[in-house]
């Protein structure tokens, strides 16, 4: 399985672009030149310079850092709210596949009303209505993404149950928790992780849409998407700083998008069906 | 069919009414006194008796049992409350403004499907050439590129820059154009990918070699051999996409000045106009489920197989 | 008899995991012009690469190492898949084994004649599917079947759709690829009943390829034996069957007498 | 077989598709036609139709409703509807006096009668008196064809300025609904009202029959673009000729739109003042050493230049100058003692409260970052909350808050407007402070006639103030607003109302 994964050179691409981000948004303290917080306003908006690289913002800050921690927050979101969801996603969807009878029924009905949401539009008003704030744009994403992993990880369970041998280890007794850990969990893990890597960059556009319309962090924590928001009032005078956060967001995006891609091919892996 | 389409609308009715609970325990949700909004206490205080008077007005003293009760017998018969702020009815508000976004949608749909439909077959006729690398690079990058970057770009571009298109409203069709592009590009090249891999899967089968065996020519063989196919898996895709435009709609309606009710949802949200974001979210709610339930219906009837009862399965065309 | 189709020492290899498979070798045919040729072997003796190098669809995986195919005297073997196609239809129409994936399941039957009629011809539209109404009529599917899908008639039919289809087309050549297999005594004969009504009507030279010799007894005028991508033996039907040469055909034919017991 | 059966089949669907295609292509490609003919489209920030469910339908921007008064430069009340007014009984019985031959936009004439249905409207309905400007009133009657009278509980000596503008918006009664709604604006201004569509335009066309000079646009059409910066794109590329409302250009977009030749940017000071409220019952602020230590400590000069491109005025004084006739003779934050640093919070933060709405207008953000680094430069730990609507309001109503930067108008141009609304305990928007001579004294200065007499209790209010610093007065606006050069003689006063009639079409030719 990771001979193909590392032969795909699409694969390949994206685990290093989302390693690098990784690397940079855990070493940000130490990379980035100044405070990302420290505010001078006599250097407003000046062009790149050694001191600031790329130049600074509309506070004075210092450009490089605020995008350096920016990569925190935002990677750091996507990957809070993907957390959230594959767990959520992962039990119920166990819940319900082993359960079955009336439990699973229940919980496959209220999936479907969460699925027959438009997903961005439900997460838009979940998040509207708790307030601008990272915490609302986490439950917002996560409110909407949840059902379709228990639905999946559910038929994933499920076709595990049919097999041989997991039918063998009940009867021998296996119960519960063992059963799913030894023998179900191992089956259903391949098709999570592709699916998880595709599905990242979806969070990762919806988080950063919600910011950007205003809905997630507040000032002056740096966040990519806000940070494109302040920043396109500046088009004109200082596009380099609209460009920059602009393609910091897109090359998130890009990573985990290749990375999905090749991974999808090299384990070949249905996509989940997805709005 | 019709006892088909019966049997799947009553299955829809525990789904909607879910859908109804859901979005109303929205508002509870929500911190804030809706009664201090009304007031728009923007600049001045509001007295305490009209901050009073509006909340017998819209029923706000009620339990929230109660309150969903009144709620959903209101909406049943029709009636999605008035708004908070400006006291029109609901759904007068969102019919006014529905026409704007389903242009918008719509327009956007159909430049999906044409957009997806030629990058597919480009892509897979030409598959490894020029064409296709070319269409795959596009592809991952617009897929990289967030529909508010793209957005922002493009009116840079072309309103300002190169100065040929509107940047604003709907007014001539030039307004339409990149609104239209910015909602439906990213999905055009996903789907236009999609339809490479099925298109490439379909060129393989027995009955297109078949019909290049018959000297059939490129176009009949492209439309009726080998599109018809290829089609059936996406139309569920483009089904399933409406959601994702209506979505979407919401952020490109507010970069274009869109006047659209995703533009007047997210208004309402920051105002915290209750009546139209819930009444905003069902109806979308509605509209997408019912889109999807026309493309079910659609894909029933454009494959003869399912349509005359075989056990086909429709998802099973590894999309 | 002019010669319209000839294969000179013909090889085809494909490209396996495990190495190249030589599937034809050297093989070496010609078909006269309103003949019939047989062509029988056993399952993977070469027969059905055969078709497909001549039809112009060889797998992905498959190289012509050697040789030529002329066809109304041309080497068609390395033209460009344009120039191929013009040949296709009208010149050489082949019949994919496997009728049942060969009709396109979500186009009705008539469309499929009615399209090989206006393949190539001035034909269009309701001429077309007039046509193709009474072409369908005479390989025996009436007008009740015509409408329905593919996947709604029984395997005998499909083959008799595709035989209208080459009625339609008027080849020169037709190559059938097992245009028998999977069909019961009574559909099989209706099915080489038809061909014989090609033959008669000089519609095209057939080239039949099948793994079943009796079924070419009836009405293959020569007949050439392939063994493991050679072709072994050529020669007239009744030669064959009476005194055969290579010691496979004489296997082919001993088998046929004890199973049949003719 | 039938003959369409026969088509179908033989698949010969294709033509459909073509059909539709080319449509579309056509469609796409048809040129943008913009709208000539004498029309005045004018960009704002937000919607300014407001709904039968608010107390004037339509904002008074678009000069479709007039009032009583209306303001002057001086924010003096000067005659708008009414001619002339006088006080009687001691201030508590004022009588309004309008001008003759006032039509309304269906034709009729405007009466005495008229008023008084506008202002038991208001006085039946509540919510459509959000100020309780109506509150002192106990009758409002009509004498004769022109006059009207109005008695009040006590006295008013600024009873023409509270019913300037949005005091007393006057409408044809015969609009109103049972619930003191109204169905459609019809006004007495300029401009009647059009097509309106909720959020994208608001059609105005001028009215033939008004009383003063006859605007030289035809048709006013205003557009709804939320987004400032799709709004300057708007007015660089020509779609719209105007941007007219406060926050309608942002500061930072002044170069931006120094780059567009086509483009004058003007400046017009308003009775706006931006503050920074402080929640005088949380630690740290209930301190007065505390408050008059941040007074000192945060830069203001430094923040108007820096951040604002010069578009405020630093304020020296609680309300706006433009009052000449209350400008205060002590410049309340010249004279502010120094104080001690209070000692910092252990582990609490200092929550600057701000409002979503303002984000896209008023460069709030960027100033309350600039006030957090202050206070973490001095040990505390500040954070910024930015809340829409309604949890802004909670937040405010529970005190969940220490600092919080907010928008004044000073909406009559009297002191008491301000004093009574922020500083009186019993005030709404009171943030904490009460001191029972401040309300007493504003209570007195609130029925005191004698203009010599109030004037000196607004002096000691000022001193108090100053000495108590409820809250720190940050900047007084100077709004931006900008058209393109073939419009001249558009303007806006000092309460943001653009004058649509002096609008024309520059060369004084109608387009």
């Amino acid at each position: 399985m990771f001979r193909r994964v590392l032969h795909s050179r699409l694969a390949l691409a994206g685990i290093a672009i989302v390693a690098l981000l990784v690397m940079l948004a855990a070493f940000a303290p130490v990379l980035a030149p100044h405070d990302p917080y420290g505010i001078d306003l006599d250097r407003r908006l000046e062009g790149p310079s050694p001191k600031y690289p790329l130049g600074t913002d509309a506070l004075g800050r210092c450009l490089l850092s605020r995008l350096l921690y920016g990569a925190r927050t935002t990677i750091g979101a996507a990957f809070a709210v993907f957390t959230a969801v594959l767990a959520m996603g992962v039990l119920i969807g166990i819940v319900s596949g082993l359960a079955g009878g009336i439990t699973d029924a229940v919980i496959m009905r209220v999936v479907d009303v969460f699925l027959a949401f438009p997903s961005l539009i439900l997460a838009v008003a979940v998040a509207g209505f708790i307030g601008p704030s990272l915490f609302g744009v986490l439950v917002g994403v996560a409110s909407v993404w949840w059902a379709g992993y228990a639905r999946f990880i559910r038929s994933a369970v499920l076709t595990a149950r049919q097999k041989e041998y997991v039918e063998g280890a009940r009867v021998a007794g296996t119960r519960g928790i063992r059963l799913v850990l030894r023998y179900i969990v191992p089956q259903v893990a391949a098709p999570i992780i592709v699916l998880a890597a595709m599905e990242m960059r979806w969070v990762l556009l919806a988080t950063s849409s919600l910011s950007f319309l205003g809905l997630g962090v507040q000032p002056p924590m740096p966040e990519w998407g806000a940070m494109l928001s302040d920043a396109r009032h500046y088009i004109f005078s200082s596009p380099r700083m609209m460009i920059a956060s602009g393609a910091s967001i897109s090359l998130a995006v890009l990573g985990f998008n290749l990375l999905g891609e090749g991974l999808r091919d090299a384990l070949q892996v249905k996509q989940a069906r997805r709005r | 069919m019709t006892g088909r389409a019966t049997f799947k609308l009553l299955a829809l009715v525990p789904v909607l009414l879910g859908v109804s609970v859901i979005t109303f325990s929205l508002m509870y949700m929500a911190p804030g006194n809706p009664a201090d909004i009304l007031m728009r206490a923007y600049e001045e205080a509001p007295a305490q008796e009209s901050v009073q008077a509006f909340r017998s007005h819209f029923g706000l003293d009620d339990g929230p049992c109660t309150q969903y009760v009144k709620w959903l017998s209101r909406v049943l018969r029709g009636n999605l409350g008035v708004s908070f702020k400006t006291g029109e009815s609901v759904q007068a508000k969102i019919i006014d403004r529905l026409p704007a976004t389903l242009e918008l949608a719509g327009g956007a749909f159909l430049f999906m499907v044409l957009v997806s439909i030629s990058f597919g077959i480009t892509g897979a006729l030409c598959r490894g050439r020029l064409p296709d690398k070319g269409i795959h690079i596009l592809t991952v990058l617009a897929t990289s590129v967030p529909a508010f970057l793209l957005g922002l770009v493009l009116l840079y571009a072309f309103g300002v820059l190169l100065n040929v298109l509107p940047v604003t409203g709907r007014i001539g069709p030039g307004s339409f154009l990149l609104p239209v592009v910015t909602l439906g590009l990213a999905a055009s090249c996903v789907y236009g990918r999609t339809l490479r891999a099925i298109i490439i899967d379909v060129i393989e089968q027995n009955y297109v070699k078949q019909a290049y065996a018959m000297g059939l020519s490129t176009r009949r063989i492209i439309t009726g051999y080998i599109m018809k196919n290829a089609m059936l898996p996406l139309v569920t895709l483009y089904g399933m996409s409406m959601g994702h435009l209506l979505g979407g709609a919401v952020i490109v309606e507010s970069i274009f000045s869109w006047p659209g009710v995703g533009k007047m949802a997210l208004e309402a949200i920051m105002s915290r106009d209750y009546p139209v974001v819930l009444g905003y979210v069902l109806f979308m709610t509605v509209v997408f489920t019912m889109s999807s339930l026309a493309v079910d219906m659609a894909y029933r009837f454009l494959d003869p197989r399912v349509q005359e009862g075989i056990g086909y399965d429709p998802g099973g065309d590894g999309v | 008899m002019t010669t319209i189709l000839e294969a000179r020492s013909l090889s085809v290899h494909y490209q396996t995991p495990v190495g190249a498979v030589k599937a034809l070798d050297h093989a070496s045919f010609s078909l006269g012009e309103g003949e019939i040729l047989g062509m029988v072997g056993h399952s993977g003796s070469g027969k059905t690469t055969a078709a497909c190098v001549i039809g112009g669809f060889l797998e992905k995986n498959g190289r012509v190492e050697n040789g030529e195919v002329l066809f109304r005297g041309e080497n068609i073997l390395f033209l460009p898949w344009r120039r191929r196609r013009r040949i296709l239809g009208k010149g050489i129409f082949l019949i994919m084994q496997n009728s049942a994936s060969a009709l396109n399941p979500t186009r009705r039957v008539i469309a499929h004649v009615a399209d090989a009629c206006s393949s190539g011809e001035a034909i269009m539209g309701r001429k077309a599917v007039s046509k193709a109404c009474a072409l369908l009529e005479r390989v025996g599917i009436g007008k009740d079947k015509q409408t329905l899908f593919p996947f709604q008639l029984s395997g005998g039919t499909k083959q008799r759709v595709l035989i209208a289809m080459a009625l339609a087309l008027r080849p020169a050549v037709l190559i059938a690829d097992e245009p028998t297999a999977g069909l019961d005594a009574i559909n099989q004969a209706t099915v080489l009943d038809l061909f014989g009504t090609l033959k008669e009507e000089s519609v095209a030279s057939v080239i039949l390829i099948t793994h079943d010799l009796r079924v070419l007894t009836a009405i293959a005028d020569r007949i050439a034996v392939m063994y493991r991508g050679a072709l072994v033996e050529t020669s007239n039907t009744a030669d064959i069957i009476s005194k055969p040469v290579h010691r496979h055909t004489q296997e082919l034919v001993n088998a046929m007498k004890t199973i049949h017991g003719s | 077989m039938t003959c369409r059966e026969q088509r179908f089949a033989a698949g010969y669907a294709i033509r459909p598709r073509l059909i539709t295609l080319s449509i579309l292509l056509c469609f796409l490609l048809c040129p943008f036609c913009a709208s000539g003919g004498s029309t005045l489209t004018i960009g704002v920030g937000r919607d300014l139709y407001e709904g039968p469910e608010s107390e004037t339908y339509i904002h008074g921007s678009t000069n479709v409703w007039e009032a009583l008064t209306i303001l002057d430069g001086n924010l003096e009340p000067a005659g708008w509807l009414a001619e002339s007014w006088r006080m009687q009984d001691g201030g508590r019985t004022w009588v309004f006096r309008l001008h003759r031959g006032v039509r309304f936009h269906n034709g009729s004439l405007l009466t005495a009668a008229h008023v008084v249905a506008n202002m038991e409207r208001r006085m039946k309905h509540r919510r459509f008196d959000p100020r309780g400007d109506l509150r002192e009133v106990i009758s409002v009657k009509a004498k004769g064809e022109l006059n009207v009278v109005f008695r009040l509980k006590r006295p008013l000596p600024f009873f023409p300025a509270l019913m300037a503008y949005y005091g007393s918006p006057i409408f044809h009664p015969g609009v109103f609904d049972a619930k003191g709604r109204i169905t459609r604006p019809v006004g007495t201004g300029p401009f009647r009202l059009g097509k309106v569509k909720p959020g994208e335009t608001i059609e105005l066309f001028a009215f033939d029959g008004y009383r003063g000079k006859k605007p030289a646009f035809q048709r006013v059409m205003i557009r709804d673009i939320p987004d400032a910066q799709t709004r300057v794109f708007a007015l660089i590329r020509g779609e719209i000729d105007a941007i007219i409302d406060v926050g309608g250009i942002l500061p930072s977009q002044i170069n931006e739109l120094k780059a567009g030749r086509d483009i004058e940017l003007k400046r017009a000071q308003l009775a706006m003042t931006h503050y920074l409220m402080m929640n005088c019952r949380r630690p740290p602020f209930d301190n007065v050493g505390a408050r008059l230590w941040l007074a000192g400590r945060i830069d203001r000069k430094r923040l108007v230049d820096k951040l604002m491109e010069g578009t405020g005025i630093v304020a020296g004084e609680f309300y706006s100058p433009l009052a000449r006739k209350w400008a205060p003779h002590d410049r309340a934050l010249r004279s502010a003692p120094e104080a001690k640093k209070p000692a910092p919070l252990p582990k609490i933060p200092i929550v600057i409260l701000l409002h979503s709405n303002f984000q896209q207008r008023l460069p709030y953000d960027l100033i309350a970052q600039v006030i957090a680094q202050t206070l973490r430069e001095e040990g505390f730990e500040p954070r910024i909350e930015i809340k829409e609507t309604g949890a802004f309001q909670e937040a405010l109503k529970k005190g969940e808050f220490h600092l919080s930067i907010q928008p004044r108008n000073l909406l009559t141009g009297d002191p008491d407007f301000y004093y009574s609304s922020n500083i009186s305990s019993s005030s709404f928007r009171n943030t904490g402070f009460t001191d029972p001579e401040a309300d007493r004294l504003i209570d007195l200065a609130r029925h005191e006639t004698g203009q010599q007499k109030r004037r000196r209790i607004y002096d000691r209010l000022a001193s108090i103030m100053a000495a108590n610093m409820p809250m720190i007065p940050l900047y007084h606006e100077v709004a931006l607003y900008a058209h393109r050069k073939d419009v001249e003689g558009l303007t806006m006063d000092a309460v943001f109302r653009p004058d649509l009639a002096a609008a024309r079409p520059s060369g004084g030719s109608v387009r």
